[in-house]
């Protein structure tokens, strides 16, 4: 069949750069997140200083850590509810092995991550062999680490364990980019794996026609148990830097389904579909940062509570219709 | 030497209906054997079957004459068993090419060798005489032979030593057929690999096969060389079957 | 409730001043509790020609109210209400609005019983942890013994948790044979009552019901009246907040008493602690200011139940209570 | 192909009744549900008292109502996460009508319910005409409305409008059984809809093979649309039901996203994909049942608040693999 | 007497790949119009855009004369025109018969008449000598061929004056591709039907079509009474036109 593609007039470089831009998928979200700054630092000029954007960075971060594992597990199908409970289950995890059993800092945090991603690897395995579907296995895996967290820490915050203090804490969360730069690293990392590796590429397949990547020979079950455990360690990562960062364990850290909740919107605003199949770990970030700019510029602007939510609601369907109309005119302008 | 594929009493139920009872089969290397039938006569069941996708519930797969119990698909790949599935296994989110090498990609180090697995692609899609003039389109936006090219290349480009069509010519051109049709005479003249190939035009099949079965409600009813049989024959046999039903059914 | 007003004069007899913006970082931003506390920051507000603004996290998250305060201190809010649910966690984001030249109060939760954690000026508003401790205390005067449930919406949540473990502190300090079970309901106030109902029938024996947040305290009411509890055996009944059907069942005598902290107060003295630090160039500093606790009865709860008013929450409009007749006094 | 299909042996007419009562896909779920209820009645004998079953009914029904609508929206390939915000804000809409405009109370109702069939509407609108992902649309819905909700009402409770009080209210929740009779009478109705009419095929349709279900002409904007405002209205209902049944007009009916979540999993406990395609009603009347029985159960017994989550974690886990275990039995069995 | 369908001047882009240009085309009633064509070259695009599913991006549709701006495919439908889709258009979810009555189903009063459905889906099915044992069986459990004759099942018999068959053969079995053939033959002979079918086999196509048109990048070719053309030539056309560009290619 005929082929007339469009040939690069004018300096062919800006014009390859610009069509190199406009082709990716995390366009748009990168258009409506930068309109987003620009109004609020034109609302207020305290928007852009660096205090500020220190902000935005922590309120960012951690959530978007916990998309990037959200990004996988649903383009490979699945979806896990029981994300948050990891994260305020992970600190107490760790300030038990410290405090209860003196286990060096350390140690007791790369232990905290082991046994989150245990739990993933259980919530996988009632998934794929035992055929639960994931969202009833993780509603009741919630449950079960909410209880396990209630009745092991009695409800209550604890301090920061003596030995994780100074470098560790700043290191981990602590620090004032330390977890955005966790953030950053981890998502160039994991982008790269979504889109550049083998288990990227099943991820999508397991996600996009199970059947088919089946037929294919992909072992299925095994990159979905994968996924599971990443998302948990993820969950637990996040848990510890947000636990560093507010200096206090406490049992509210995720708020139950809140971060997950957030993680999810944070994909699906970056152009992961609920259904599976596809999704961008970058438009994940960008979705997050969409969503702690709202946050964080109406609260700067001093929206009061009850109108805020109203103002944000209406500030998140104007910006996702906006992202959807200038995602079809990059569809229309590209490929 | 042993058969490079041989099939002894395999049965396949799904639930109350028995879609495979008491098969046998048998390949040798550089041998084409063409498996034809009516729809929902269990050809495809029997392919699932071979290559690790079903369980057979009786009978056993023997590959150069060892028994082999396939646990998956990736099971028999590893035993040199290759597939093209009648629904393609097309992942329609992912790239022309890498559905083309989907499970067989090829890497440096950790990282996926992109270039080099478009230029294959291409390359592969050019012998095909299938005009795809950009590889990393989605697979969701081809055209129904466009996709069934994929499929077909993916597994008769790879190093199977069994190779599994299932009616790998449904969707294509004429033009298109015949350079497929081409494609396995040549791995058959290479003499190491054995082939099976469902086909509905008899024509086409005869024209490479060495070997023809035909499976009938779930069993295999014929099995000859290719030489003492004739396309009008086939189809004869076919349309018997199918006046004599007519003929004991009420309806 | 952020009300445009610019202070374009002088008010009552104090000086002109800058807009002045407060900040108040809830842990329960939306919770029906601090509807009055908003009325009372806004009254205040509008009495100094100063503005305020609400936020912080719905669910007690405690991260976002960090967020909130790190983002109150990067907008140079000029005074912060800090409800201190986490004595850790608000140290630093404190200790950098004092470092900016902020002053910063807590209000309605302080850190732990022991240990406000933070180095704010003072503590405006009455503990919760010590406003559970009553409400057990209070039981006790009814009963000497037996089974006790105490329900809570969402156990771990830091607006009702501290609350719940003084209650039980209070069974303990006592040393009468009290088995207190705390009994987690749901932030659906109509899946709590369900709870609660569930609960009160697999046990019969009860001799007390004790709630630590409004949705618990109304349904430990209805259910009270439903199973007609006070004729089998049940000593006592009580919680928290004055919301409609809460003061219906106090009327009804089917709770013995429910615990008003007059949020209305935790609201106002806040502005009025911060306006003053300001106007005096921190002469005037933040006193410690307990804004106590009522316990309303079947005996004073006419007044809770007859007006609507913004000093409870039940209306927004701004008019005086009347009242007529002695104070109750002991 | 050979077709060899089990012919009944012995007394033809149980057998058919349970080979009926097998091939149906709530079948597992109903087995499970009844082994819990003997399990708690086996517990304690309060169980089955006629008090705790009015209990459980009037804990099943609004959620299950809800869940009705879920199951639509969900087998027709979308979510909802505003619904539970719907909920909480009929009855104030209810409220406001009949304090502030003097409406009588039913009409109130139904305005009540005509304005969240138009959040729906809404809803579907932006989802299907402006290709904002639904997850992403009722989200920003969500915090929409509950701005409204919270500025309108200054998040306080409010007493039943005395012109409601009585046979409405009644009627609509506060009977011992109406809540049940009205969700029994919902459920029945929308079986039928899924199963027996155009609607419900085409609801499957669009959400098993939209590409497909266009090609065949269906107009899978309006069923999705309709099934968007299905899902609210119901919602609306529920939320009047339960504010009649507390006495009280309380924005934390539902608890935010309380009641979706819970809606979305009895549906999926009761066989409706996430992935849409494939959904029962009965299924998630039984779903929401099994959940309302733990619940219930566990609190019957007397379990406290912190072990109580882990409990019910742990029985929801037991439950839904042996859930899947039946539904295995039942396809190698039938057809 | 105007035809029954004509398109003029039709063309249609996919971002930067045009698909379709200038495309002509009329088929009168009574007539069975052959579309053949490469992989590729535009012939599934074309039937989308005459069935309503795309927006042509130039030219104009006429049914009996009167041109139509197709909306949606329902619209195409309440003005006659019914598709087979290449890509069958089935529902997995749902059963056999409710997939052959998607979108036309037989209702009394609002609810659906299943029995009805399932009555004729088994009739029809026998008809087209498909073997389904169970009509009420998901779709997703069939075989290839079998998901084929539903779809198939489901236009033809339509009430449809404008039929449009995007290669309806090309998972069926000799035999029944044979009876499909026939049904189509009898439709033509009816008088009343406009059909259009596209097919790789020429041998099928040239047995039943009056006229044949080839498709090739995107334009008209071709486009001859059946009488004035054969398989051969037909066969060569194709090749020669994929000799002349190896030719000129330079890989
Ligand atoms: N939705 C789409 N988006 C982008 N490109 C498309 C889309 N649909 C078809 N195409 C492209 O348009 C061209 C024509 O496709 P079409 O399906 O019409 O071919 P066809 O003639 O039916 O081929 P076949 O014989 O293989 O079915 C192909 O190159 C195909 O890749
Ligand atoms: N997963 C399954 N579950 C239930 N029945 C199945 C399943 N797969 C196939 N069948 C049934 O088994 C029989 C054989 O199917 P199969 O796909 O092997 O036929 P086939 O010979 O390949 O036919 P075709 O030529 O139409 O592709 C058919 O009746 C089909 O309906
Ligand atoms: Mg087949
Ligand atoms: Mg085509």
């Amino acid at each position: 069949m005929s082929v007339v593609v469009d040939k690069p007039r004018g300096p062919a470089l800006a014009r390859r750069a610009w069509t190199g831009f406009i082709r990716r998928r995390e366009a748009s979200v990168l258009v409506v997140a930068i309109a987003l700054v620009v109004y609020f630092q034109a609302s207020t000029p305290l928007f852009l200083t660096t205090d500020n954007l220190r902000n935005i960075a922590q309120a960012t971060a951690p959530t978007a850590i916990v998309a990037v594992g959200i990004v996988f597990l649903l383009v490979s199908g699945e979806i896990d509810i029981s994300v948050g409970m990891v994260a305020a289950l992970a600190p107490y995890l760790m300030h038990y092995a410290i405090d209860f059993y003196g286990v060096p800092a350390v140690p007791a945090i790369v232990l905290a991550l082991l046994i989150a991603a245990g739990i993933g690897l259980v919530n996988g395995l009632i998934t794929t062999r035992l055929k639960v579907p994931s969202f009833v296995t993780t509603l009741g895996m919630f449950y079960l680490l909410y209880g396990i967290l209630l009745t092991t820490s009695r409800a209550y915050p604890v301090a920061v364990p003596a030995s994780a203090k100074g470098d560790v804490q700043t290191w981990l969360g602590a620090g004032d980019w330390a977890s955005l730069s966790w953030c950053l690293l981890l998502v160039v990392f994991f982008h790269l794996v979504l889109t550049r590796t083998r288990w990227g590429l099943h991820t999508i397949s397991v996600g996009g026609n199970i059947l088919g990547a089946t037929e294919a020979g992909i072992r299925v079950n095994r990159v979905k148990v994968g996924n599971f455990m990443l998302v948990s360690t993820l969950g637990a990562f996040a848990g510890l830097m947000e636990a560093f960062r507010i200096n206090s364990i406490d049992p509210n850290i995720g708020g139950g389904t809140r971060i997950t909740f957030t993680a999810i919107a944070a994909a699906v605003i970056g152009g992961t579909a609920l259904a599976g199949g596809s999704g961008t770990v970058i438009g994940a970030l960008l979705g997050m940062f969409v969503l702690a700019v709202l946050q964080n510029g109406f609260n700067l602007v001093g929206v009061s509570a009850n109108p805020f939510f109203l103002i944000q609601g209406l500030a998140i369907l104007v910006s996702m219709i906006a992202n959807q109309y200038l995602s079809r005119l990059r569809r229309a302008g590209g490929s | 030497m042993a058969d490079a594929l041989r099939v002894e009493g395999v049965a396949k139920r799904f639930g109350a209906l028995t879609a495979l009872q008491d098969v046998n089969l048998h390949v040798g290397r550089g041998e084409v054997l063409g498996l034809l039938g009516d729809n929902g006569a269990g050809k495809s069941t029997l392919i699932k079957v071979i290559c690790g996708f079903h369980r057979p519930d009786a009978g056993r797969i023997l590959v150069d004459g060892i028994e082999v119990v396939l646990r998956s698909v990736d099971h028999a790949r590893s035993l040199g068993i290759d597939t093209v599935y009648q629904d393609l296994a097309l992942v329609n989110e992912l790239s022309v090419y890498h559905n083309m090498f989907l499970n067989r990609e090829h890497r440096i180090g950790p990282l996926l060798n992109n270039r080099l697995m478009r230029r294959l692609a291409e390359e592969h899609l050019r012998e095909m005489g299938v005009d795809i003039p950009d590889v990393t389109v989605e697979a969701a936006k081809l055209s129904g032979g466009q996709r069934q090219a994929i499929a077909v290349a993916r597994s008769v480009y790879s190093a199977a030593r069994i190779l599994l069509l299932d009616e790998p010519l449904a969707a294509m051109g004429a033009k298109e057929a015949t350079i497929i049709l081409d494609l396995v005479a040549d791995l058959k003249a290479r003499g190491d690999v054995a082939i099976v190939i469902i086909a509905h035009n008899y024509a086409q099949a005869l024209q490479v096969c060495d070997r023809v079965a035909i499976l009938q409600q779930g069993r295999i009813t014929f099995d000859r060389p290719t030489a003492e049989t004739s396309v009008a024959e086939l189809t004869d046999l076919m349309v018997a079957d199918y006046r004599g039903r007519r003929r004991a059914a009420p309806g | 409730s952020d009300d445009p007003a610019v202070a374009e004069g002088a008010v009552g007899n104090f000086p002109r001043t800058p807009a002045w913006k407060f900040v108040f970082v809830c842990h329960v931003t939306t919770n029906p509790f601090f509807t009055p506390t908003q009325y009372g920051a806004e009254d205040a507000c509008k009495l100094l020609g100063v503005q305020f603004q609400w936020t912080g996290s719905v669910n007690s998250v405690v991260a976002e109210m960090v967020d909130a305060t790190n983002t109150a201190v990067s907008a140079k809010a000029d005074g912060l209400a800090v409800a201190v649910v986490d004595k850790a966690a608000f140290k630093a984001p404190v200790d950098q609005a004092l470092d900016a030249g902020i002053p910063v109060v807590s209000f309605n939760a302080d850190g732990a019983p022991d240990d406000p954690g933070t180095n704010r000026l003072a503590y405006i508003g009455q503990g919760l942890y010590e406003s559970g401790y009553e409400l057990g205390r209070r039981a006790l005067t009814q009963l000497d013994g037996g089974e006790v449930a105490g329900f809570i919406a969402t156990p771990g949540q830091l607006n009702i948790q501290p609350r719940i473990d003084g209650a039980q502190a209070a069974f303990k300090d006592s040393g009468k044979p009290v088995t207190f079970t705390p009994i987690a309901t749901n932030a659906d106030v109509t899946q709590g009552l369900s709870i609660i109902d569930a609960y009160v029938q697999g046990h019969p024996n009860l001799a007390g019901l004790l709630a630590v947040d409004a949705g618990s305290t109304q349904s430990v009411g209805q259910t009270v009246a439903k199973y007609k509890l006070r004729d089998k055996g049940l000593k006592v009944a009580g919680g928290f907040d004055l919301v409609p059907e809460t003061l219906a069942a106090v009327k009804s005598g089917d709770l013995d008493y429910t615990i008003d902290q007059q949020p209305y107060l935790q609201g106002f003295l806040p502005v009025l602690a911060l306006y003053l630090h300001k106007l005096t160039g921190g002469l005037l500093f933040p006193t410690q200011t307990n804004t106590g606790l009522l316990f309303v009865t079947k005996d004073n709860v006419d007044p809770y139940q007859g007006t609507k008013t913004r000093y409870e929450g039940s209306d927004t409009a701004v008019k005086l209570v009347e009242r007529s007749g002695p104070i109750a006094h002991p």
